[in-house]
């Protein structure tokens, strides 16, 4: 572990996402860096404005057979299954570790019905050290046939109050991107009490191996990230940031503290660092270096005059 | 913990055959705590096509501070990889994983298919410098004299004799490792390290099994980020649920997998 | 100009697209092949299963100011804003030398309201060389508040029978991919008439410069194409495949042969090429090339025995 | 149509400084068609990022059938090309556009800055070849004297001799290469033949007019296809509308666009 750089700039990097606050808008993405502890070796933890974990269900999940993963053209694609211990579990064996990290922890939580969401975020609700939940949005709801949550404005904001009404922190509703209008839906769960929102999830894709003809996923079906979504999730956090009022979380393709200034600018007050961290795990520290001096070199009062800073008209 | 990311400098480039190079990076931090059946995740190029990581073997160590892997070009990765020259750098992360735990007290049988064969140089070093009663046994195969001589060559410097597969004879036996394997007097209580392509880890794993011999396993998976994170590399295990090779692995016992046989 | 490749074997590459027998399942797609004279020095367009021209409106259109394209991670975004000489001088300037080249036409249309789609289609009716029409959707409907065609099922179909009304060619209906449920679109697009559909067309996205704090095309939003959309495109063939009876032609991120056999076991009876024209002009050919030797190869009775072939249990 | 894509090998890669590379290719098809102004697209990498190809001018050709291109490392495709191998091949399209149309009955001017310097060597030494009462003025600038000598050397080897401006005054004038330009006595019925920056060229557009010069420009946009399919590489042109760079362009008549001075 390396000392705190001290020639970082002392700058106003501070970020407010409801009722907490962040040192700087740096958050890692779920899925992406495990519970945290895996980065130890290469991340300064507690230069991060945050980590989200990995999704947490109200059972443990074993996930989706191999293989798991495939890389696309500057993406991957991913059909984890949602593998995870279970939220008592979580509680019980991951958030002591957490808690040493000196980082906020944001846990982030999926469910199968409106009452698995609601159960999970009660159990967590009096849990020392979680920052703020985040909710994804994105499963199948099986009450409803097994149409996403986050496909549908009601139910996404049905989502969103149970989670509201079960605990007292932060909640940030996690956006799937696989939808018409994601305007809508973000105002729907604005409406419904979410303290933020955050997006976007991945981007549903499918890759076949020719030779063997079947697909090369078990499960068909998985999530596209990395770079080549960045477009598609740049336009979206530009879009969703101009319908609400509450503050906006950019994911999607972020490797650098230049696309960490895009999302700001497109609107977003923090942003997800996610596929990157596998290429790169120092990416989140370096994107947190590349701010402090962006902001310093640009004599910034703070990093807050970036959001939703893009310049329009000529 | 040890791991690190580390710019390495390619030292040298060994083409072994028209599509099998050895590369020779300095690395300190890597070299000095790597195991073996530790891998490493190399960045092949710079842009983001191809994006991830690939894993490789440490195939080598030495004291001043490098460390070697030896890859086949299969894909645009490897492709990229075998067209660096000396004197470049590599963004290397290691060494990963959990390599394979050396019995001491047991004979060693090393058994290599193809790449398989990468980690199995670093193994031999480690035992013979653990001092053992008995050499390992070493039992290698490859598709052709071609690609096996300069494998076999490393482990001859070693003083270890290698028994010989081929697919097509031209070296050692003409056909499968296992025939090898079954052939030699391996003693009661033999541990095998075996690593290489999945068919013939299970018949490996089979005749060790039909023998009582111990088994561990290096499996090669997918993986994208190599430590424990993404959850992607994932092996079926015997007792239910799934073991992350590159966190639990790579090298499992062959016991605890489960094994389409 | 080379002669016909007398060495790639006499395999049946033959597919249908309602009543239009094309010789193999490679087409152009809309926007990426300029008027097919702009291919000629590099590729020998009659052995091109169709090319579909740029986009045809009632009036010239003169498109949107530049920047208009601009490169992303393994893609491109483009707003040239559907710059096209209008039906009528398409008609008088165009036709003639496309019927030269030897090649199926077919026109993409695109229009702001429906009787803009009927007008273009009546006019385009009775031109001889046109082998079918495809209806570009992704427009928006000036009338219901900007809303794209393509992104409700009603809107969808109602363009759809307006085309099929006022013409005789088949008729290709071209999905948009920014909706939630593609097989939706392409259910109420089939029972309106289509012959068949085509998807996908781009992906909305965006691109900014941090130096200049402004968004890099001067439309701000542009269509994402190219490899990086390639999983998304495969994914939403395998659904509508599934979802409707007609023929799908597949469009996305296709540069190789190999993406032409995964996009056909997916369920695609015919693909369009696009930007991989820009990237390497002999793209097209090139994949009938691989595309005739892997049936050769492979000894297949046609290509037909690759549509929908993907191996799904175990 | 004489446009080809060609599989080029590269026969020599000068480092003129630590950023400007000049490529020479044999590509007998385009450099046997080539005319000055015309311009390349190039293939930087065998992966799909970057995806496009990059647009080069065409700088010299030989009559052995290579041809020559000079470009500075700005970003990720010029960097990619920078790191290529002699002998290595590059797929190249071209030759592609409309380049200058040479009026032998006016005296010429070629102006050019930066890497817009590249086009007007091929362009002079087309003049000469088509022979001229006037040897043509040359007016280059660019940053500083590392950048422009070695691009002067060029012209001072066809027998022109180059007036010179940089920004640090280290070579030539101190100041704009417009301040040169108004000071040469270029005679009347004067052509200009302009490739650089937007403003440099706008500013070399405004004194053209202002003297009744014809001035003939080579634009650069955005590009995707280079040969008038994706219609991305617009320029605003004075009747309204847009004229298609790779096209109608990249040269154009100062006249017909419309400027934003
Ligand atoms: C722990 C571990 C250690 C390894 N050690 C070595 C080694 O020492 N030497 C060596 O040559 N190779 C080794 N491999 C395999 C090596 O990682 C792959 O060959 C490499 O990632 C292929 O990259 P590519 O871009 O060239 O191929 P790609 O373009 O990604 O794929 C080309 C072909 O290779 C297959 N492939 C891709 N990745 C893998 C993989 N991880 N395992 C098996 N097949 C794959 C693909 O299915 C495809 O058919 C190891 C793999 C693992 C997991
Ligand atoms: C007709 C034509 C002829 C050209 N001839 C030459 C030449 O002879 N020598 C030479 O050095 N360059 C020339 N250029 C410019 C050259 O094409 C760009 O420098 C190159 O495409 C940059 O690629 P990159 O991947 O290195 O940069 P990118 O990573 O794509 O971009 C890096 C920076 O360069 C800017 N940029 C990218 N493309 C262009 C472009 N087309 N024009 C201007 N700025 C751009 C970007 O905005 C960015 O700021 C020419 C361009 C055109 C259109
Ligand atoms: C391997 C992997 C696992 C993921 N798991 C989750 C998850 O459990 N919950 C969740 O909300 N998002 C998950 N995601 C989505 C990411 O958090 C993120 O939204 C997405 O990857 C886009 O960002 P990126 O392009 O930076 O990766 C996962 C992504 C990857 C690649
Ligand atoms: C520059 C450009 C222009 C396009 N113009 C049109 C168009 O006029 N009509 C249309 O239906 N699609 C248009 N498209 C979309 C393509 O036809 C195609 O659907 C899309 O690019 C995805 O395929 P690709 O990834 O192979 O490019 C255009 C695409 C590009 C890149
Ligand atoms: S490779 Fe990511 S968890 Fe093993
Ligand atoms: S670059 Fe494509 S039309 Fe000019």
């Amino acid at each position: 572990m390396k000392f705190v750089d001290s020639k970082t700039p002392a700058v106003d990097l501070q970020v407010s996402i409801g009722s907490l606050t962040l040192k700087n808008p740096i958050m890692t993405a779920s899925g992406t860096f495990g519970y945290a502890k895996e980065f130890e070796p290469y991340v300064n933890l507690h230069r991060l404005g945050a980590v989200v974990v990995k999704g947490i269900s109200l059972l443990p999940r074993a996930g989706n057979p191999p293989p798991r993963i495939v890389e696309t053209s500057c993406g991957m694609l991913n059909a984890i299954g949602l593998e995870n211990v279970g939220v008592d579990r979580f509680i019980s064996e991951k958030m002591d570790s957490l808690n040493g990290v000196n980082v906020p922890v944001v846990v982030n939580i999926l469910g199968d019905t409106l009452e698995e969401y609601r159960e999970i975020s009660e159990r967590l609700a009096d849990v020392e050290g979680i920052a703020a939940i985040e909710v994804n949005i994105s499963c199948p709801n099986v009450k409803k046939g097994g149409v996403a949550f986050g496909t549908v404005p009601e139910m996404a904001a049905s989502v969103t109050k149970a989670v509201k009404e079960s605990c007292s922190v932060p909640v940030i509703v996690k956006l799937s991107p696989n939808v018409t209008d994601i305007s809508l839906i973000a105002r729907g769960v604005e409406e419904a009490g979410a303290d933020a929102v955050s997006l976007i999830n991945t981007l549903i894709g499918m890759a076949i191996d020719h030779r063997s003809r079947r697909p090369k996923l078990a499960n068909v079906i998985g999530g596209l990230s990395g770079p080549a979504i960045k477009p598609v999730a740049l336009r979206m956090v530009f879009q969703v940031a101009q319908a609400v009022s509450i503050p906006v979380i950019g994911i999607g393709g972020i490797e650098t503290a230049e696309d960490v200034l895009e999302f700001m600018l497109a609107g977003a007050t923090a942003v997800q660092i996610g596929t990157a961290n596998f290429v790169n795990p120092r990416a989140s520290e370096e994107a947190v270096e590349g701010i402090s001096r962006y902001v310093a070199d640009q004599r910034l009062q703070s990093v807050r005059e970036l959001i939703g800073g893009l310049i329009l008209a000529d | 913990m040890s791991q690190i990311q580390e710019k390495t400098q390619i030292i040298r480039i060994d083409r072994l055959t028209s599509d099998i190079v050895r590369l020779t990076l300095d690395a300190p931090n890597i070299a000095s705590v790597a195991s073996p059946g530790q891998f490493v995740m190399i960045r092949t190029g710079e842009t983001n096509d191809p994006l991830l990581r690939r894993p490789f073997s440490i195939s080598q160590t030495s004291s001043d501070g490098h460390f070697q892997i030896l890859f086949k070009v299969v894909g645009r990765g490897t492709d990229l990889l075998s067209h660096c020259r000396e004197g470049e750098c590599l963004s290397v992360l290691g060494p990963l994983g959990s390599g394979y735990r050396i019995d001491t007290s047991r004979p060693a049988c090393l058994v290599g298919g193809g790449m398989g064969i990468a980690p199995l140089l670093f193994l031999g070093k480690r035992i013979l410098q653990n001092g053992v009663d008995q050499r390992p046994l070493v039992v290698l195969g490859a598709r052709n004299r071609e690609e096996l001589q300069p494998l076999i060559d490393d482990f001859a410097d070693l003083g270890l004799k290698v028994h010989a597969a081929t697919d097509d004879g031209s070296l050692g036996h003409h056909g499968l490792l296992t025939d090898v394997l079954k052939s030699l007097d391996l003693g009661p209580e033999c541990m095998t390290y075996v690593c290489g392509p999945k068919p013939m880890m299970a018949a490996v794993y089979l005749f060790c099994r039909s023998k009582k011999y111990g088994c561990q396993v290096s499996v090669e998976t997918a993986m994208a980020c190599g430590m424990g994170a993404c959850l992607g590399c994932i092996v079926p295990l015997k007792k239910g649920g799934y073991g992350h090779s590159c966190s639990d692995g790579p090298v499992f016992d062959a016991e605890d997998l489960l094994w389409q046989l």
